[in-house]
């Protein structure tokens, strides 16, 4: 067994974690290095499911007898949980969406439909990257469209980093929004935070952060980050599908306009006009996602125990090792950071001319599961001249016995099609 | 249900102290909107001396109980002393049921001490508060100073 | 033991929802007659969560992993499954939402940024009803602020059914879109569509329908009812709580713009520009609710195995017996029809002049659950000038003597406060 | 693995048949979104015999060594045989791996046969009708006729 510094006790944490006891492909025990693109769920989230459904289950909200009222509380309770977990100053300031996704396009929608001085409009300039996930690019582009607003973005350096060299065009006196991933899903590649927030603040833009693959892995304090917005997903943090959170500040939540309309989100309805909830309810049309929200609390209390932190230094050493093993397989290419400095644990790479495609398949049929294309961020791709990728992610329960079966793996598919 | 429904906020509920409107310095009109419970209510002073509290609305039978306890306890009392009345109250409603009322608490509170049992029920304790914050509200009108806060 | 024609085997049914043997408020088995805001759910539904999570967990779509095509086979499987519960033409005409009002919202902003003949604008109007849930209002009022476009609604009478007397001046010429309720969420009507969506089509305008209230309890054919699309929830319907559906037209979906941006919808993406995929996915960004689909999917099997039919005519016979038993009850007046025809199993109530409040909380605390309040249906209470209703709802569980137990309870709640 | 990955397939791949552009009637360009496979493909006819399809393109053991038993099974082929061979071959793909290929469809399509274990995998089947589908779309190009499909 290979020893790293940092490890977690991953042998524990896997028996909280019922899929990696997952047999495929005639007996291979299930090799998950997909975390990037959802993290598996430990019992403790399944339990808090069941939990719901079999003993609580209501609507929330505006019920007074004894399940609506259990339901509320675990619901409001996920808030609170998921506030104190990126240290908010305030549990309103906590939006449960869908997904990710739907955070980012909220933000977008807001910013089109706001008044002054936060409307994006045709005299105005968006600013993202070219590392950023397709959730991140389509609604700014779809913003641009339709308000006839300037989409601009800070490129890429070859070795995966964003070239901030010309930040002074990029956000400019026009930009009202600025909005980029903390944590690349393709390249791993952890961004400049404090550089961006900074020249933004000296334009009066906004900010928008996505955390949606740092939430999972890192400590994260919204308040630290000094940003508007920050964006993550449930599902890659041991939480359920189907949950997504945007943070934002009080008084950009309060002077924003509503995005969805429907029940929840009112204060009062009659047929000529209504009037707003003051948030997070404003942004929650409808009947939420109330197990899913119970869920990620139990999610957030399990990375909780475990400690950010440790996740977060256990994650550096298999990275560490995993970068090293990599780079000794012969034309193996890492697209993105080669090092484990400022970084997180998704590896991208190309193996000679091998389409990763078939890279994907041949590890499959070994019961290692790893994600082969363009992990929703084409732009990068088109960047290095790649058509995919093959990307291999860890978690909390990713062990250095899992890289070497990658590496054992990767020879395999070369001598399959060398 | 005891805890809810104390024999005194009935009590008030049935026979409430002070409802209809007579002539004030303030008028506020409030409403809860998770239940369309609605108060409007009147605050009259005499220099520091809060004289008289009106109300009229509808709502459910805690709402109801709760201004007439408030009529019976405010009115006559110095502002000082009806704001610390207000703030007690308020503490109690918000303790979620964890809040076993002191002796200090039930001298001050008198009557609205009953009302501790609706602080377990969360959606009840806005139909509490409803004419506590009108009251507030109208005293502010009344005397100008704060602005209006909501629950 | 009540006897009633028609009745389902309530206590075979209910062994498979684990909530109904719920105790509460020292020993009170639950009675749960708040079915209009939420089902409760069967073990299967609950054993397909389970499933999913422990043994297929992972994104779906783009994945070459086992893991991943068998979660792609289960969501898209619970696709088609929706698609045959509803009768649709096609299962790419079924697309996944977040709820109802998801799928509301996601209509109207299409409307919103469509281009001509479907666009909505300043020269157009959009025709709703008075009794529909706010979910159904607001996004509808929100499209009319931001387009200029004209909003019109249908009344009511005073037994609770739409006035359909001037369905010519509220459909008119310049009507793009008519979205109404096939079932009222908070009087149980029943809304006669085939003369909605006649004169809707004589003026070439098209024809939402907010099924929340009809899916769960009665065969829904989205052929024979005309429309044009068909909005409605999950949980409601046996289903986990954070998944809605969406049917609506092929040639509309292709021809109508997306709504929120991101993976999953896209065709190709650069940093310029981007093309969409084909409906359904065009409409899903982001990680869809995968665990919840596969979940309404089992909800969808356990309703079609009862069998629809059936479970329509159980509600018939509960709800026959309970308006009959509830007329029976001094000072209550039913708020809606106040006959079982044409109406579904919500049933809304005032008692004398004891507010709805006091009504559910002495109800609960005898262990019944029904709702107090407006149902998110202000303009109802508004248009009856009363401030809120009691409401009891059932579904294929409910059993006569739980509507004795309601009476019961009524009884006792008119002793309390008399 | 096996059931995938067929020596003939690997064949194929290492040592495709007909690849290059060369000269053709109409010319195509498709594209698999969801991993970026593409093909550039031109079919030449001499009446109603598909005389070459030449093709240049990127893409995955199963797409390229797909374009090359295309090349290897169409070319010198009458329309309407090579029009049954794709269908055949389509029918296959989409049978989830639940066909097990009949006699009379080995004779029909030859080395392509060899693609029966794909069909087993939703994500690679567009990878292995990607030049099909081409070849169809260049087809109605050439000679007029049905718009482009699209899988
Ligand atoms: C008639 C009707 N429409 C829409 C909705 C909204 O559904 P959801 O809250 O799941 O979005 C509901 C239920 O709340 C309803 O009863
Ligand atoms: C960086 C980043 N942003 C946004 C998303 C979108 O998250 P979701 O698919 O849950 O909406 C993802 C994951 O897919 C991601 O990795």
């Amino acid at each position: 067994m290979t020893q790293l510094p940092g490890l977690l006790d991953t042998e524990a944490i896997r028996k909280d974690f019922p899929l990696l006891d997952r047999v495929v492909h005639d007996g291979k025990k299930i090799v998950y290095l997909d975390n990037a693109a959802t993290s598996q769920k430990p019992r403790q989230v399944l339990d808090a499911l069941n939990e719901y459904y079999e003993q609580h289950n209501a609507n929330v909200h505006r019920g007074v007898h004894v399940l609506a009222e259990e339901a509320t509380a675990l619901y409001e309770g996920a808030r609170d949980k998921v506030a104190a977990f990126i240290n908010a100053p305030s549990r309103n300031e906590v939006i449960f969406t869908k997904n990710a996704s739907e955070s980012l396009n909220l933000v977008a929608n807001m910013l089109g439909w706001a008044d002054e001085p936060y409307r994006v409009d045709r005299e105005t300039e968006i600013a993202i990257t070219e590392m950023e996930h397709h959730s991140n690019i389509v609604p700014w582009q779809l913003l641009a469209q339709r308000t006839g607003a300037k989409l601009k973005w800070f490129g890429l350096t070859d070795d995966g980093r964003l070239d901030l060299s010309n930040i002074e065009e990029v956000i400019t006196e026009k930009t009202k929004i600025v909005s980029f991933t903390l944590v690349s899903n393709i390249m791993g590649t952890v961004n400049p935070v404090e550089a961006i927030v900074r020249r933004a603040q000296d334009v009066g833009a906004l900010v928008l952060i996505d955390a949606s693959q740092a939430a999972p892995h890192m400590p994260l304090d919204v308040q630290a980050l000094g940003a508007d917005f920050v964006a993550f997903t449930g599902h890659k943090m041991c939480g359920p599908t189907g949950i997504g959170v945007l943070w934002g500040r009080q008084e950009l939540l309060e002077d924003l306009p509503p995005f969805l309309g429907g029940g929840e989100m009112i204060e009062t309805v009659s047929m000529h006009a209504s009037t707003y909830a003051p948030a997070p309810h404003k942004f929650e049309a409808g009947t939420p996602p109330i197990a899913q929200a119970v869920g990620l609390g139990a999610a957030v209390d399990y990375l909780t125990a475990i400690g950010m932190d440790k996740i977060a230094a256990h994650e550096h050493a298999i990275t560490e090792y995993a970068v090293r093993r990599l780079l000794e397989v012969p034309d193996l290419r890492i697209i993105g950071p080669a090092t484990a400095e400022d970084r997180g644990a998704a590896i991208s790479f190309t193996l000679g001319d091998i389409h990763p495609h078939d890279v994907g398949q041949v590890l499959d049929e070994q019961g290692i599961a790893v994600r082969v294309g363009h992990h929703c961020a084409r732009p990068v791709c088109l960047r290095y001249g790649i058509p995919a990728t093959t990307r291999a992610s860890f978690y909390l329960y990713s062990s250095p016995a899992e890289v070497d079966a990658l590496i054992d793996g990767l020879e395999h598919v070369r001598n399959f099609f060398g | 249900m005891d805890s809810m429904y104390q024999e005194l906020i009935l009590d008030h509920y049935k026979h409430p102290h002070g409802r209809g409107l007579r002539e004030g310095d303030a008028e506020v009109h409030h409403v809860n909107p998770t239940c369309g419970d609605e108060i409007t209510l009147r605050v009259k002073y005499d220099g520091e001396t809060l004289t008289d509290v009106s109300y009229e609305g509808q709502g459910c039978s805690i709402s109801q109980a709760s201004a007439s306890v408030l009529n019976e306890l405010l009115v006559g009392k110095e502002l000082a002393e009806a704001r610390k009345i207000q703030e007690v109250f308020l503490e109690l409603m918000q303790s979620k049921g964890k809040l076993e009322p002191t002796e200090e608490m039930e001298e001050v509170l008198e009557d609205a001490v009953a009302f501790a049992g609706v602080s377990k029920y969360p959606a009840r304790v806005k139909c509490a508060l409803l004419s506590w914050m009108a009251w507030k509200d109208a005293t502010a009108q009344a005397l100008g100073g704060a602005e209006r806060e909501t629950v």
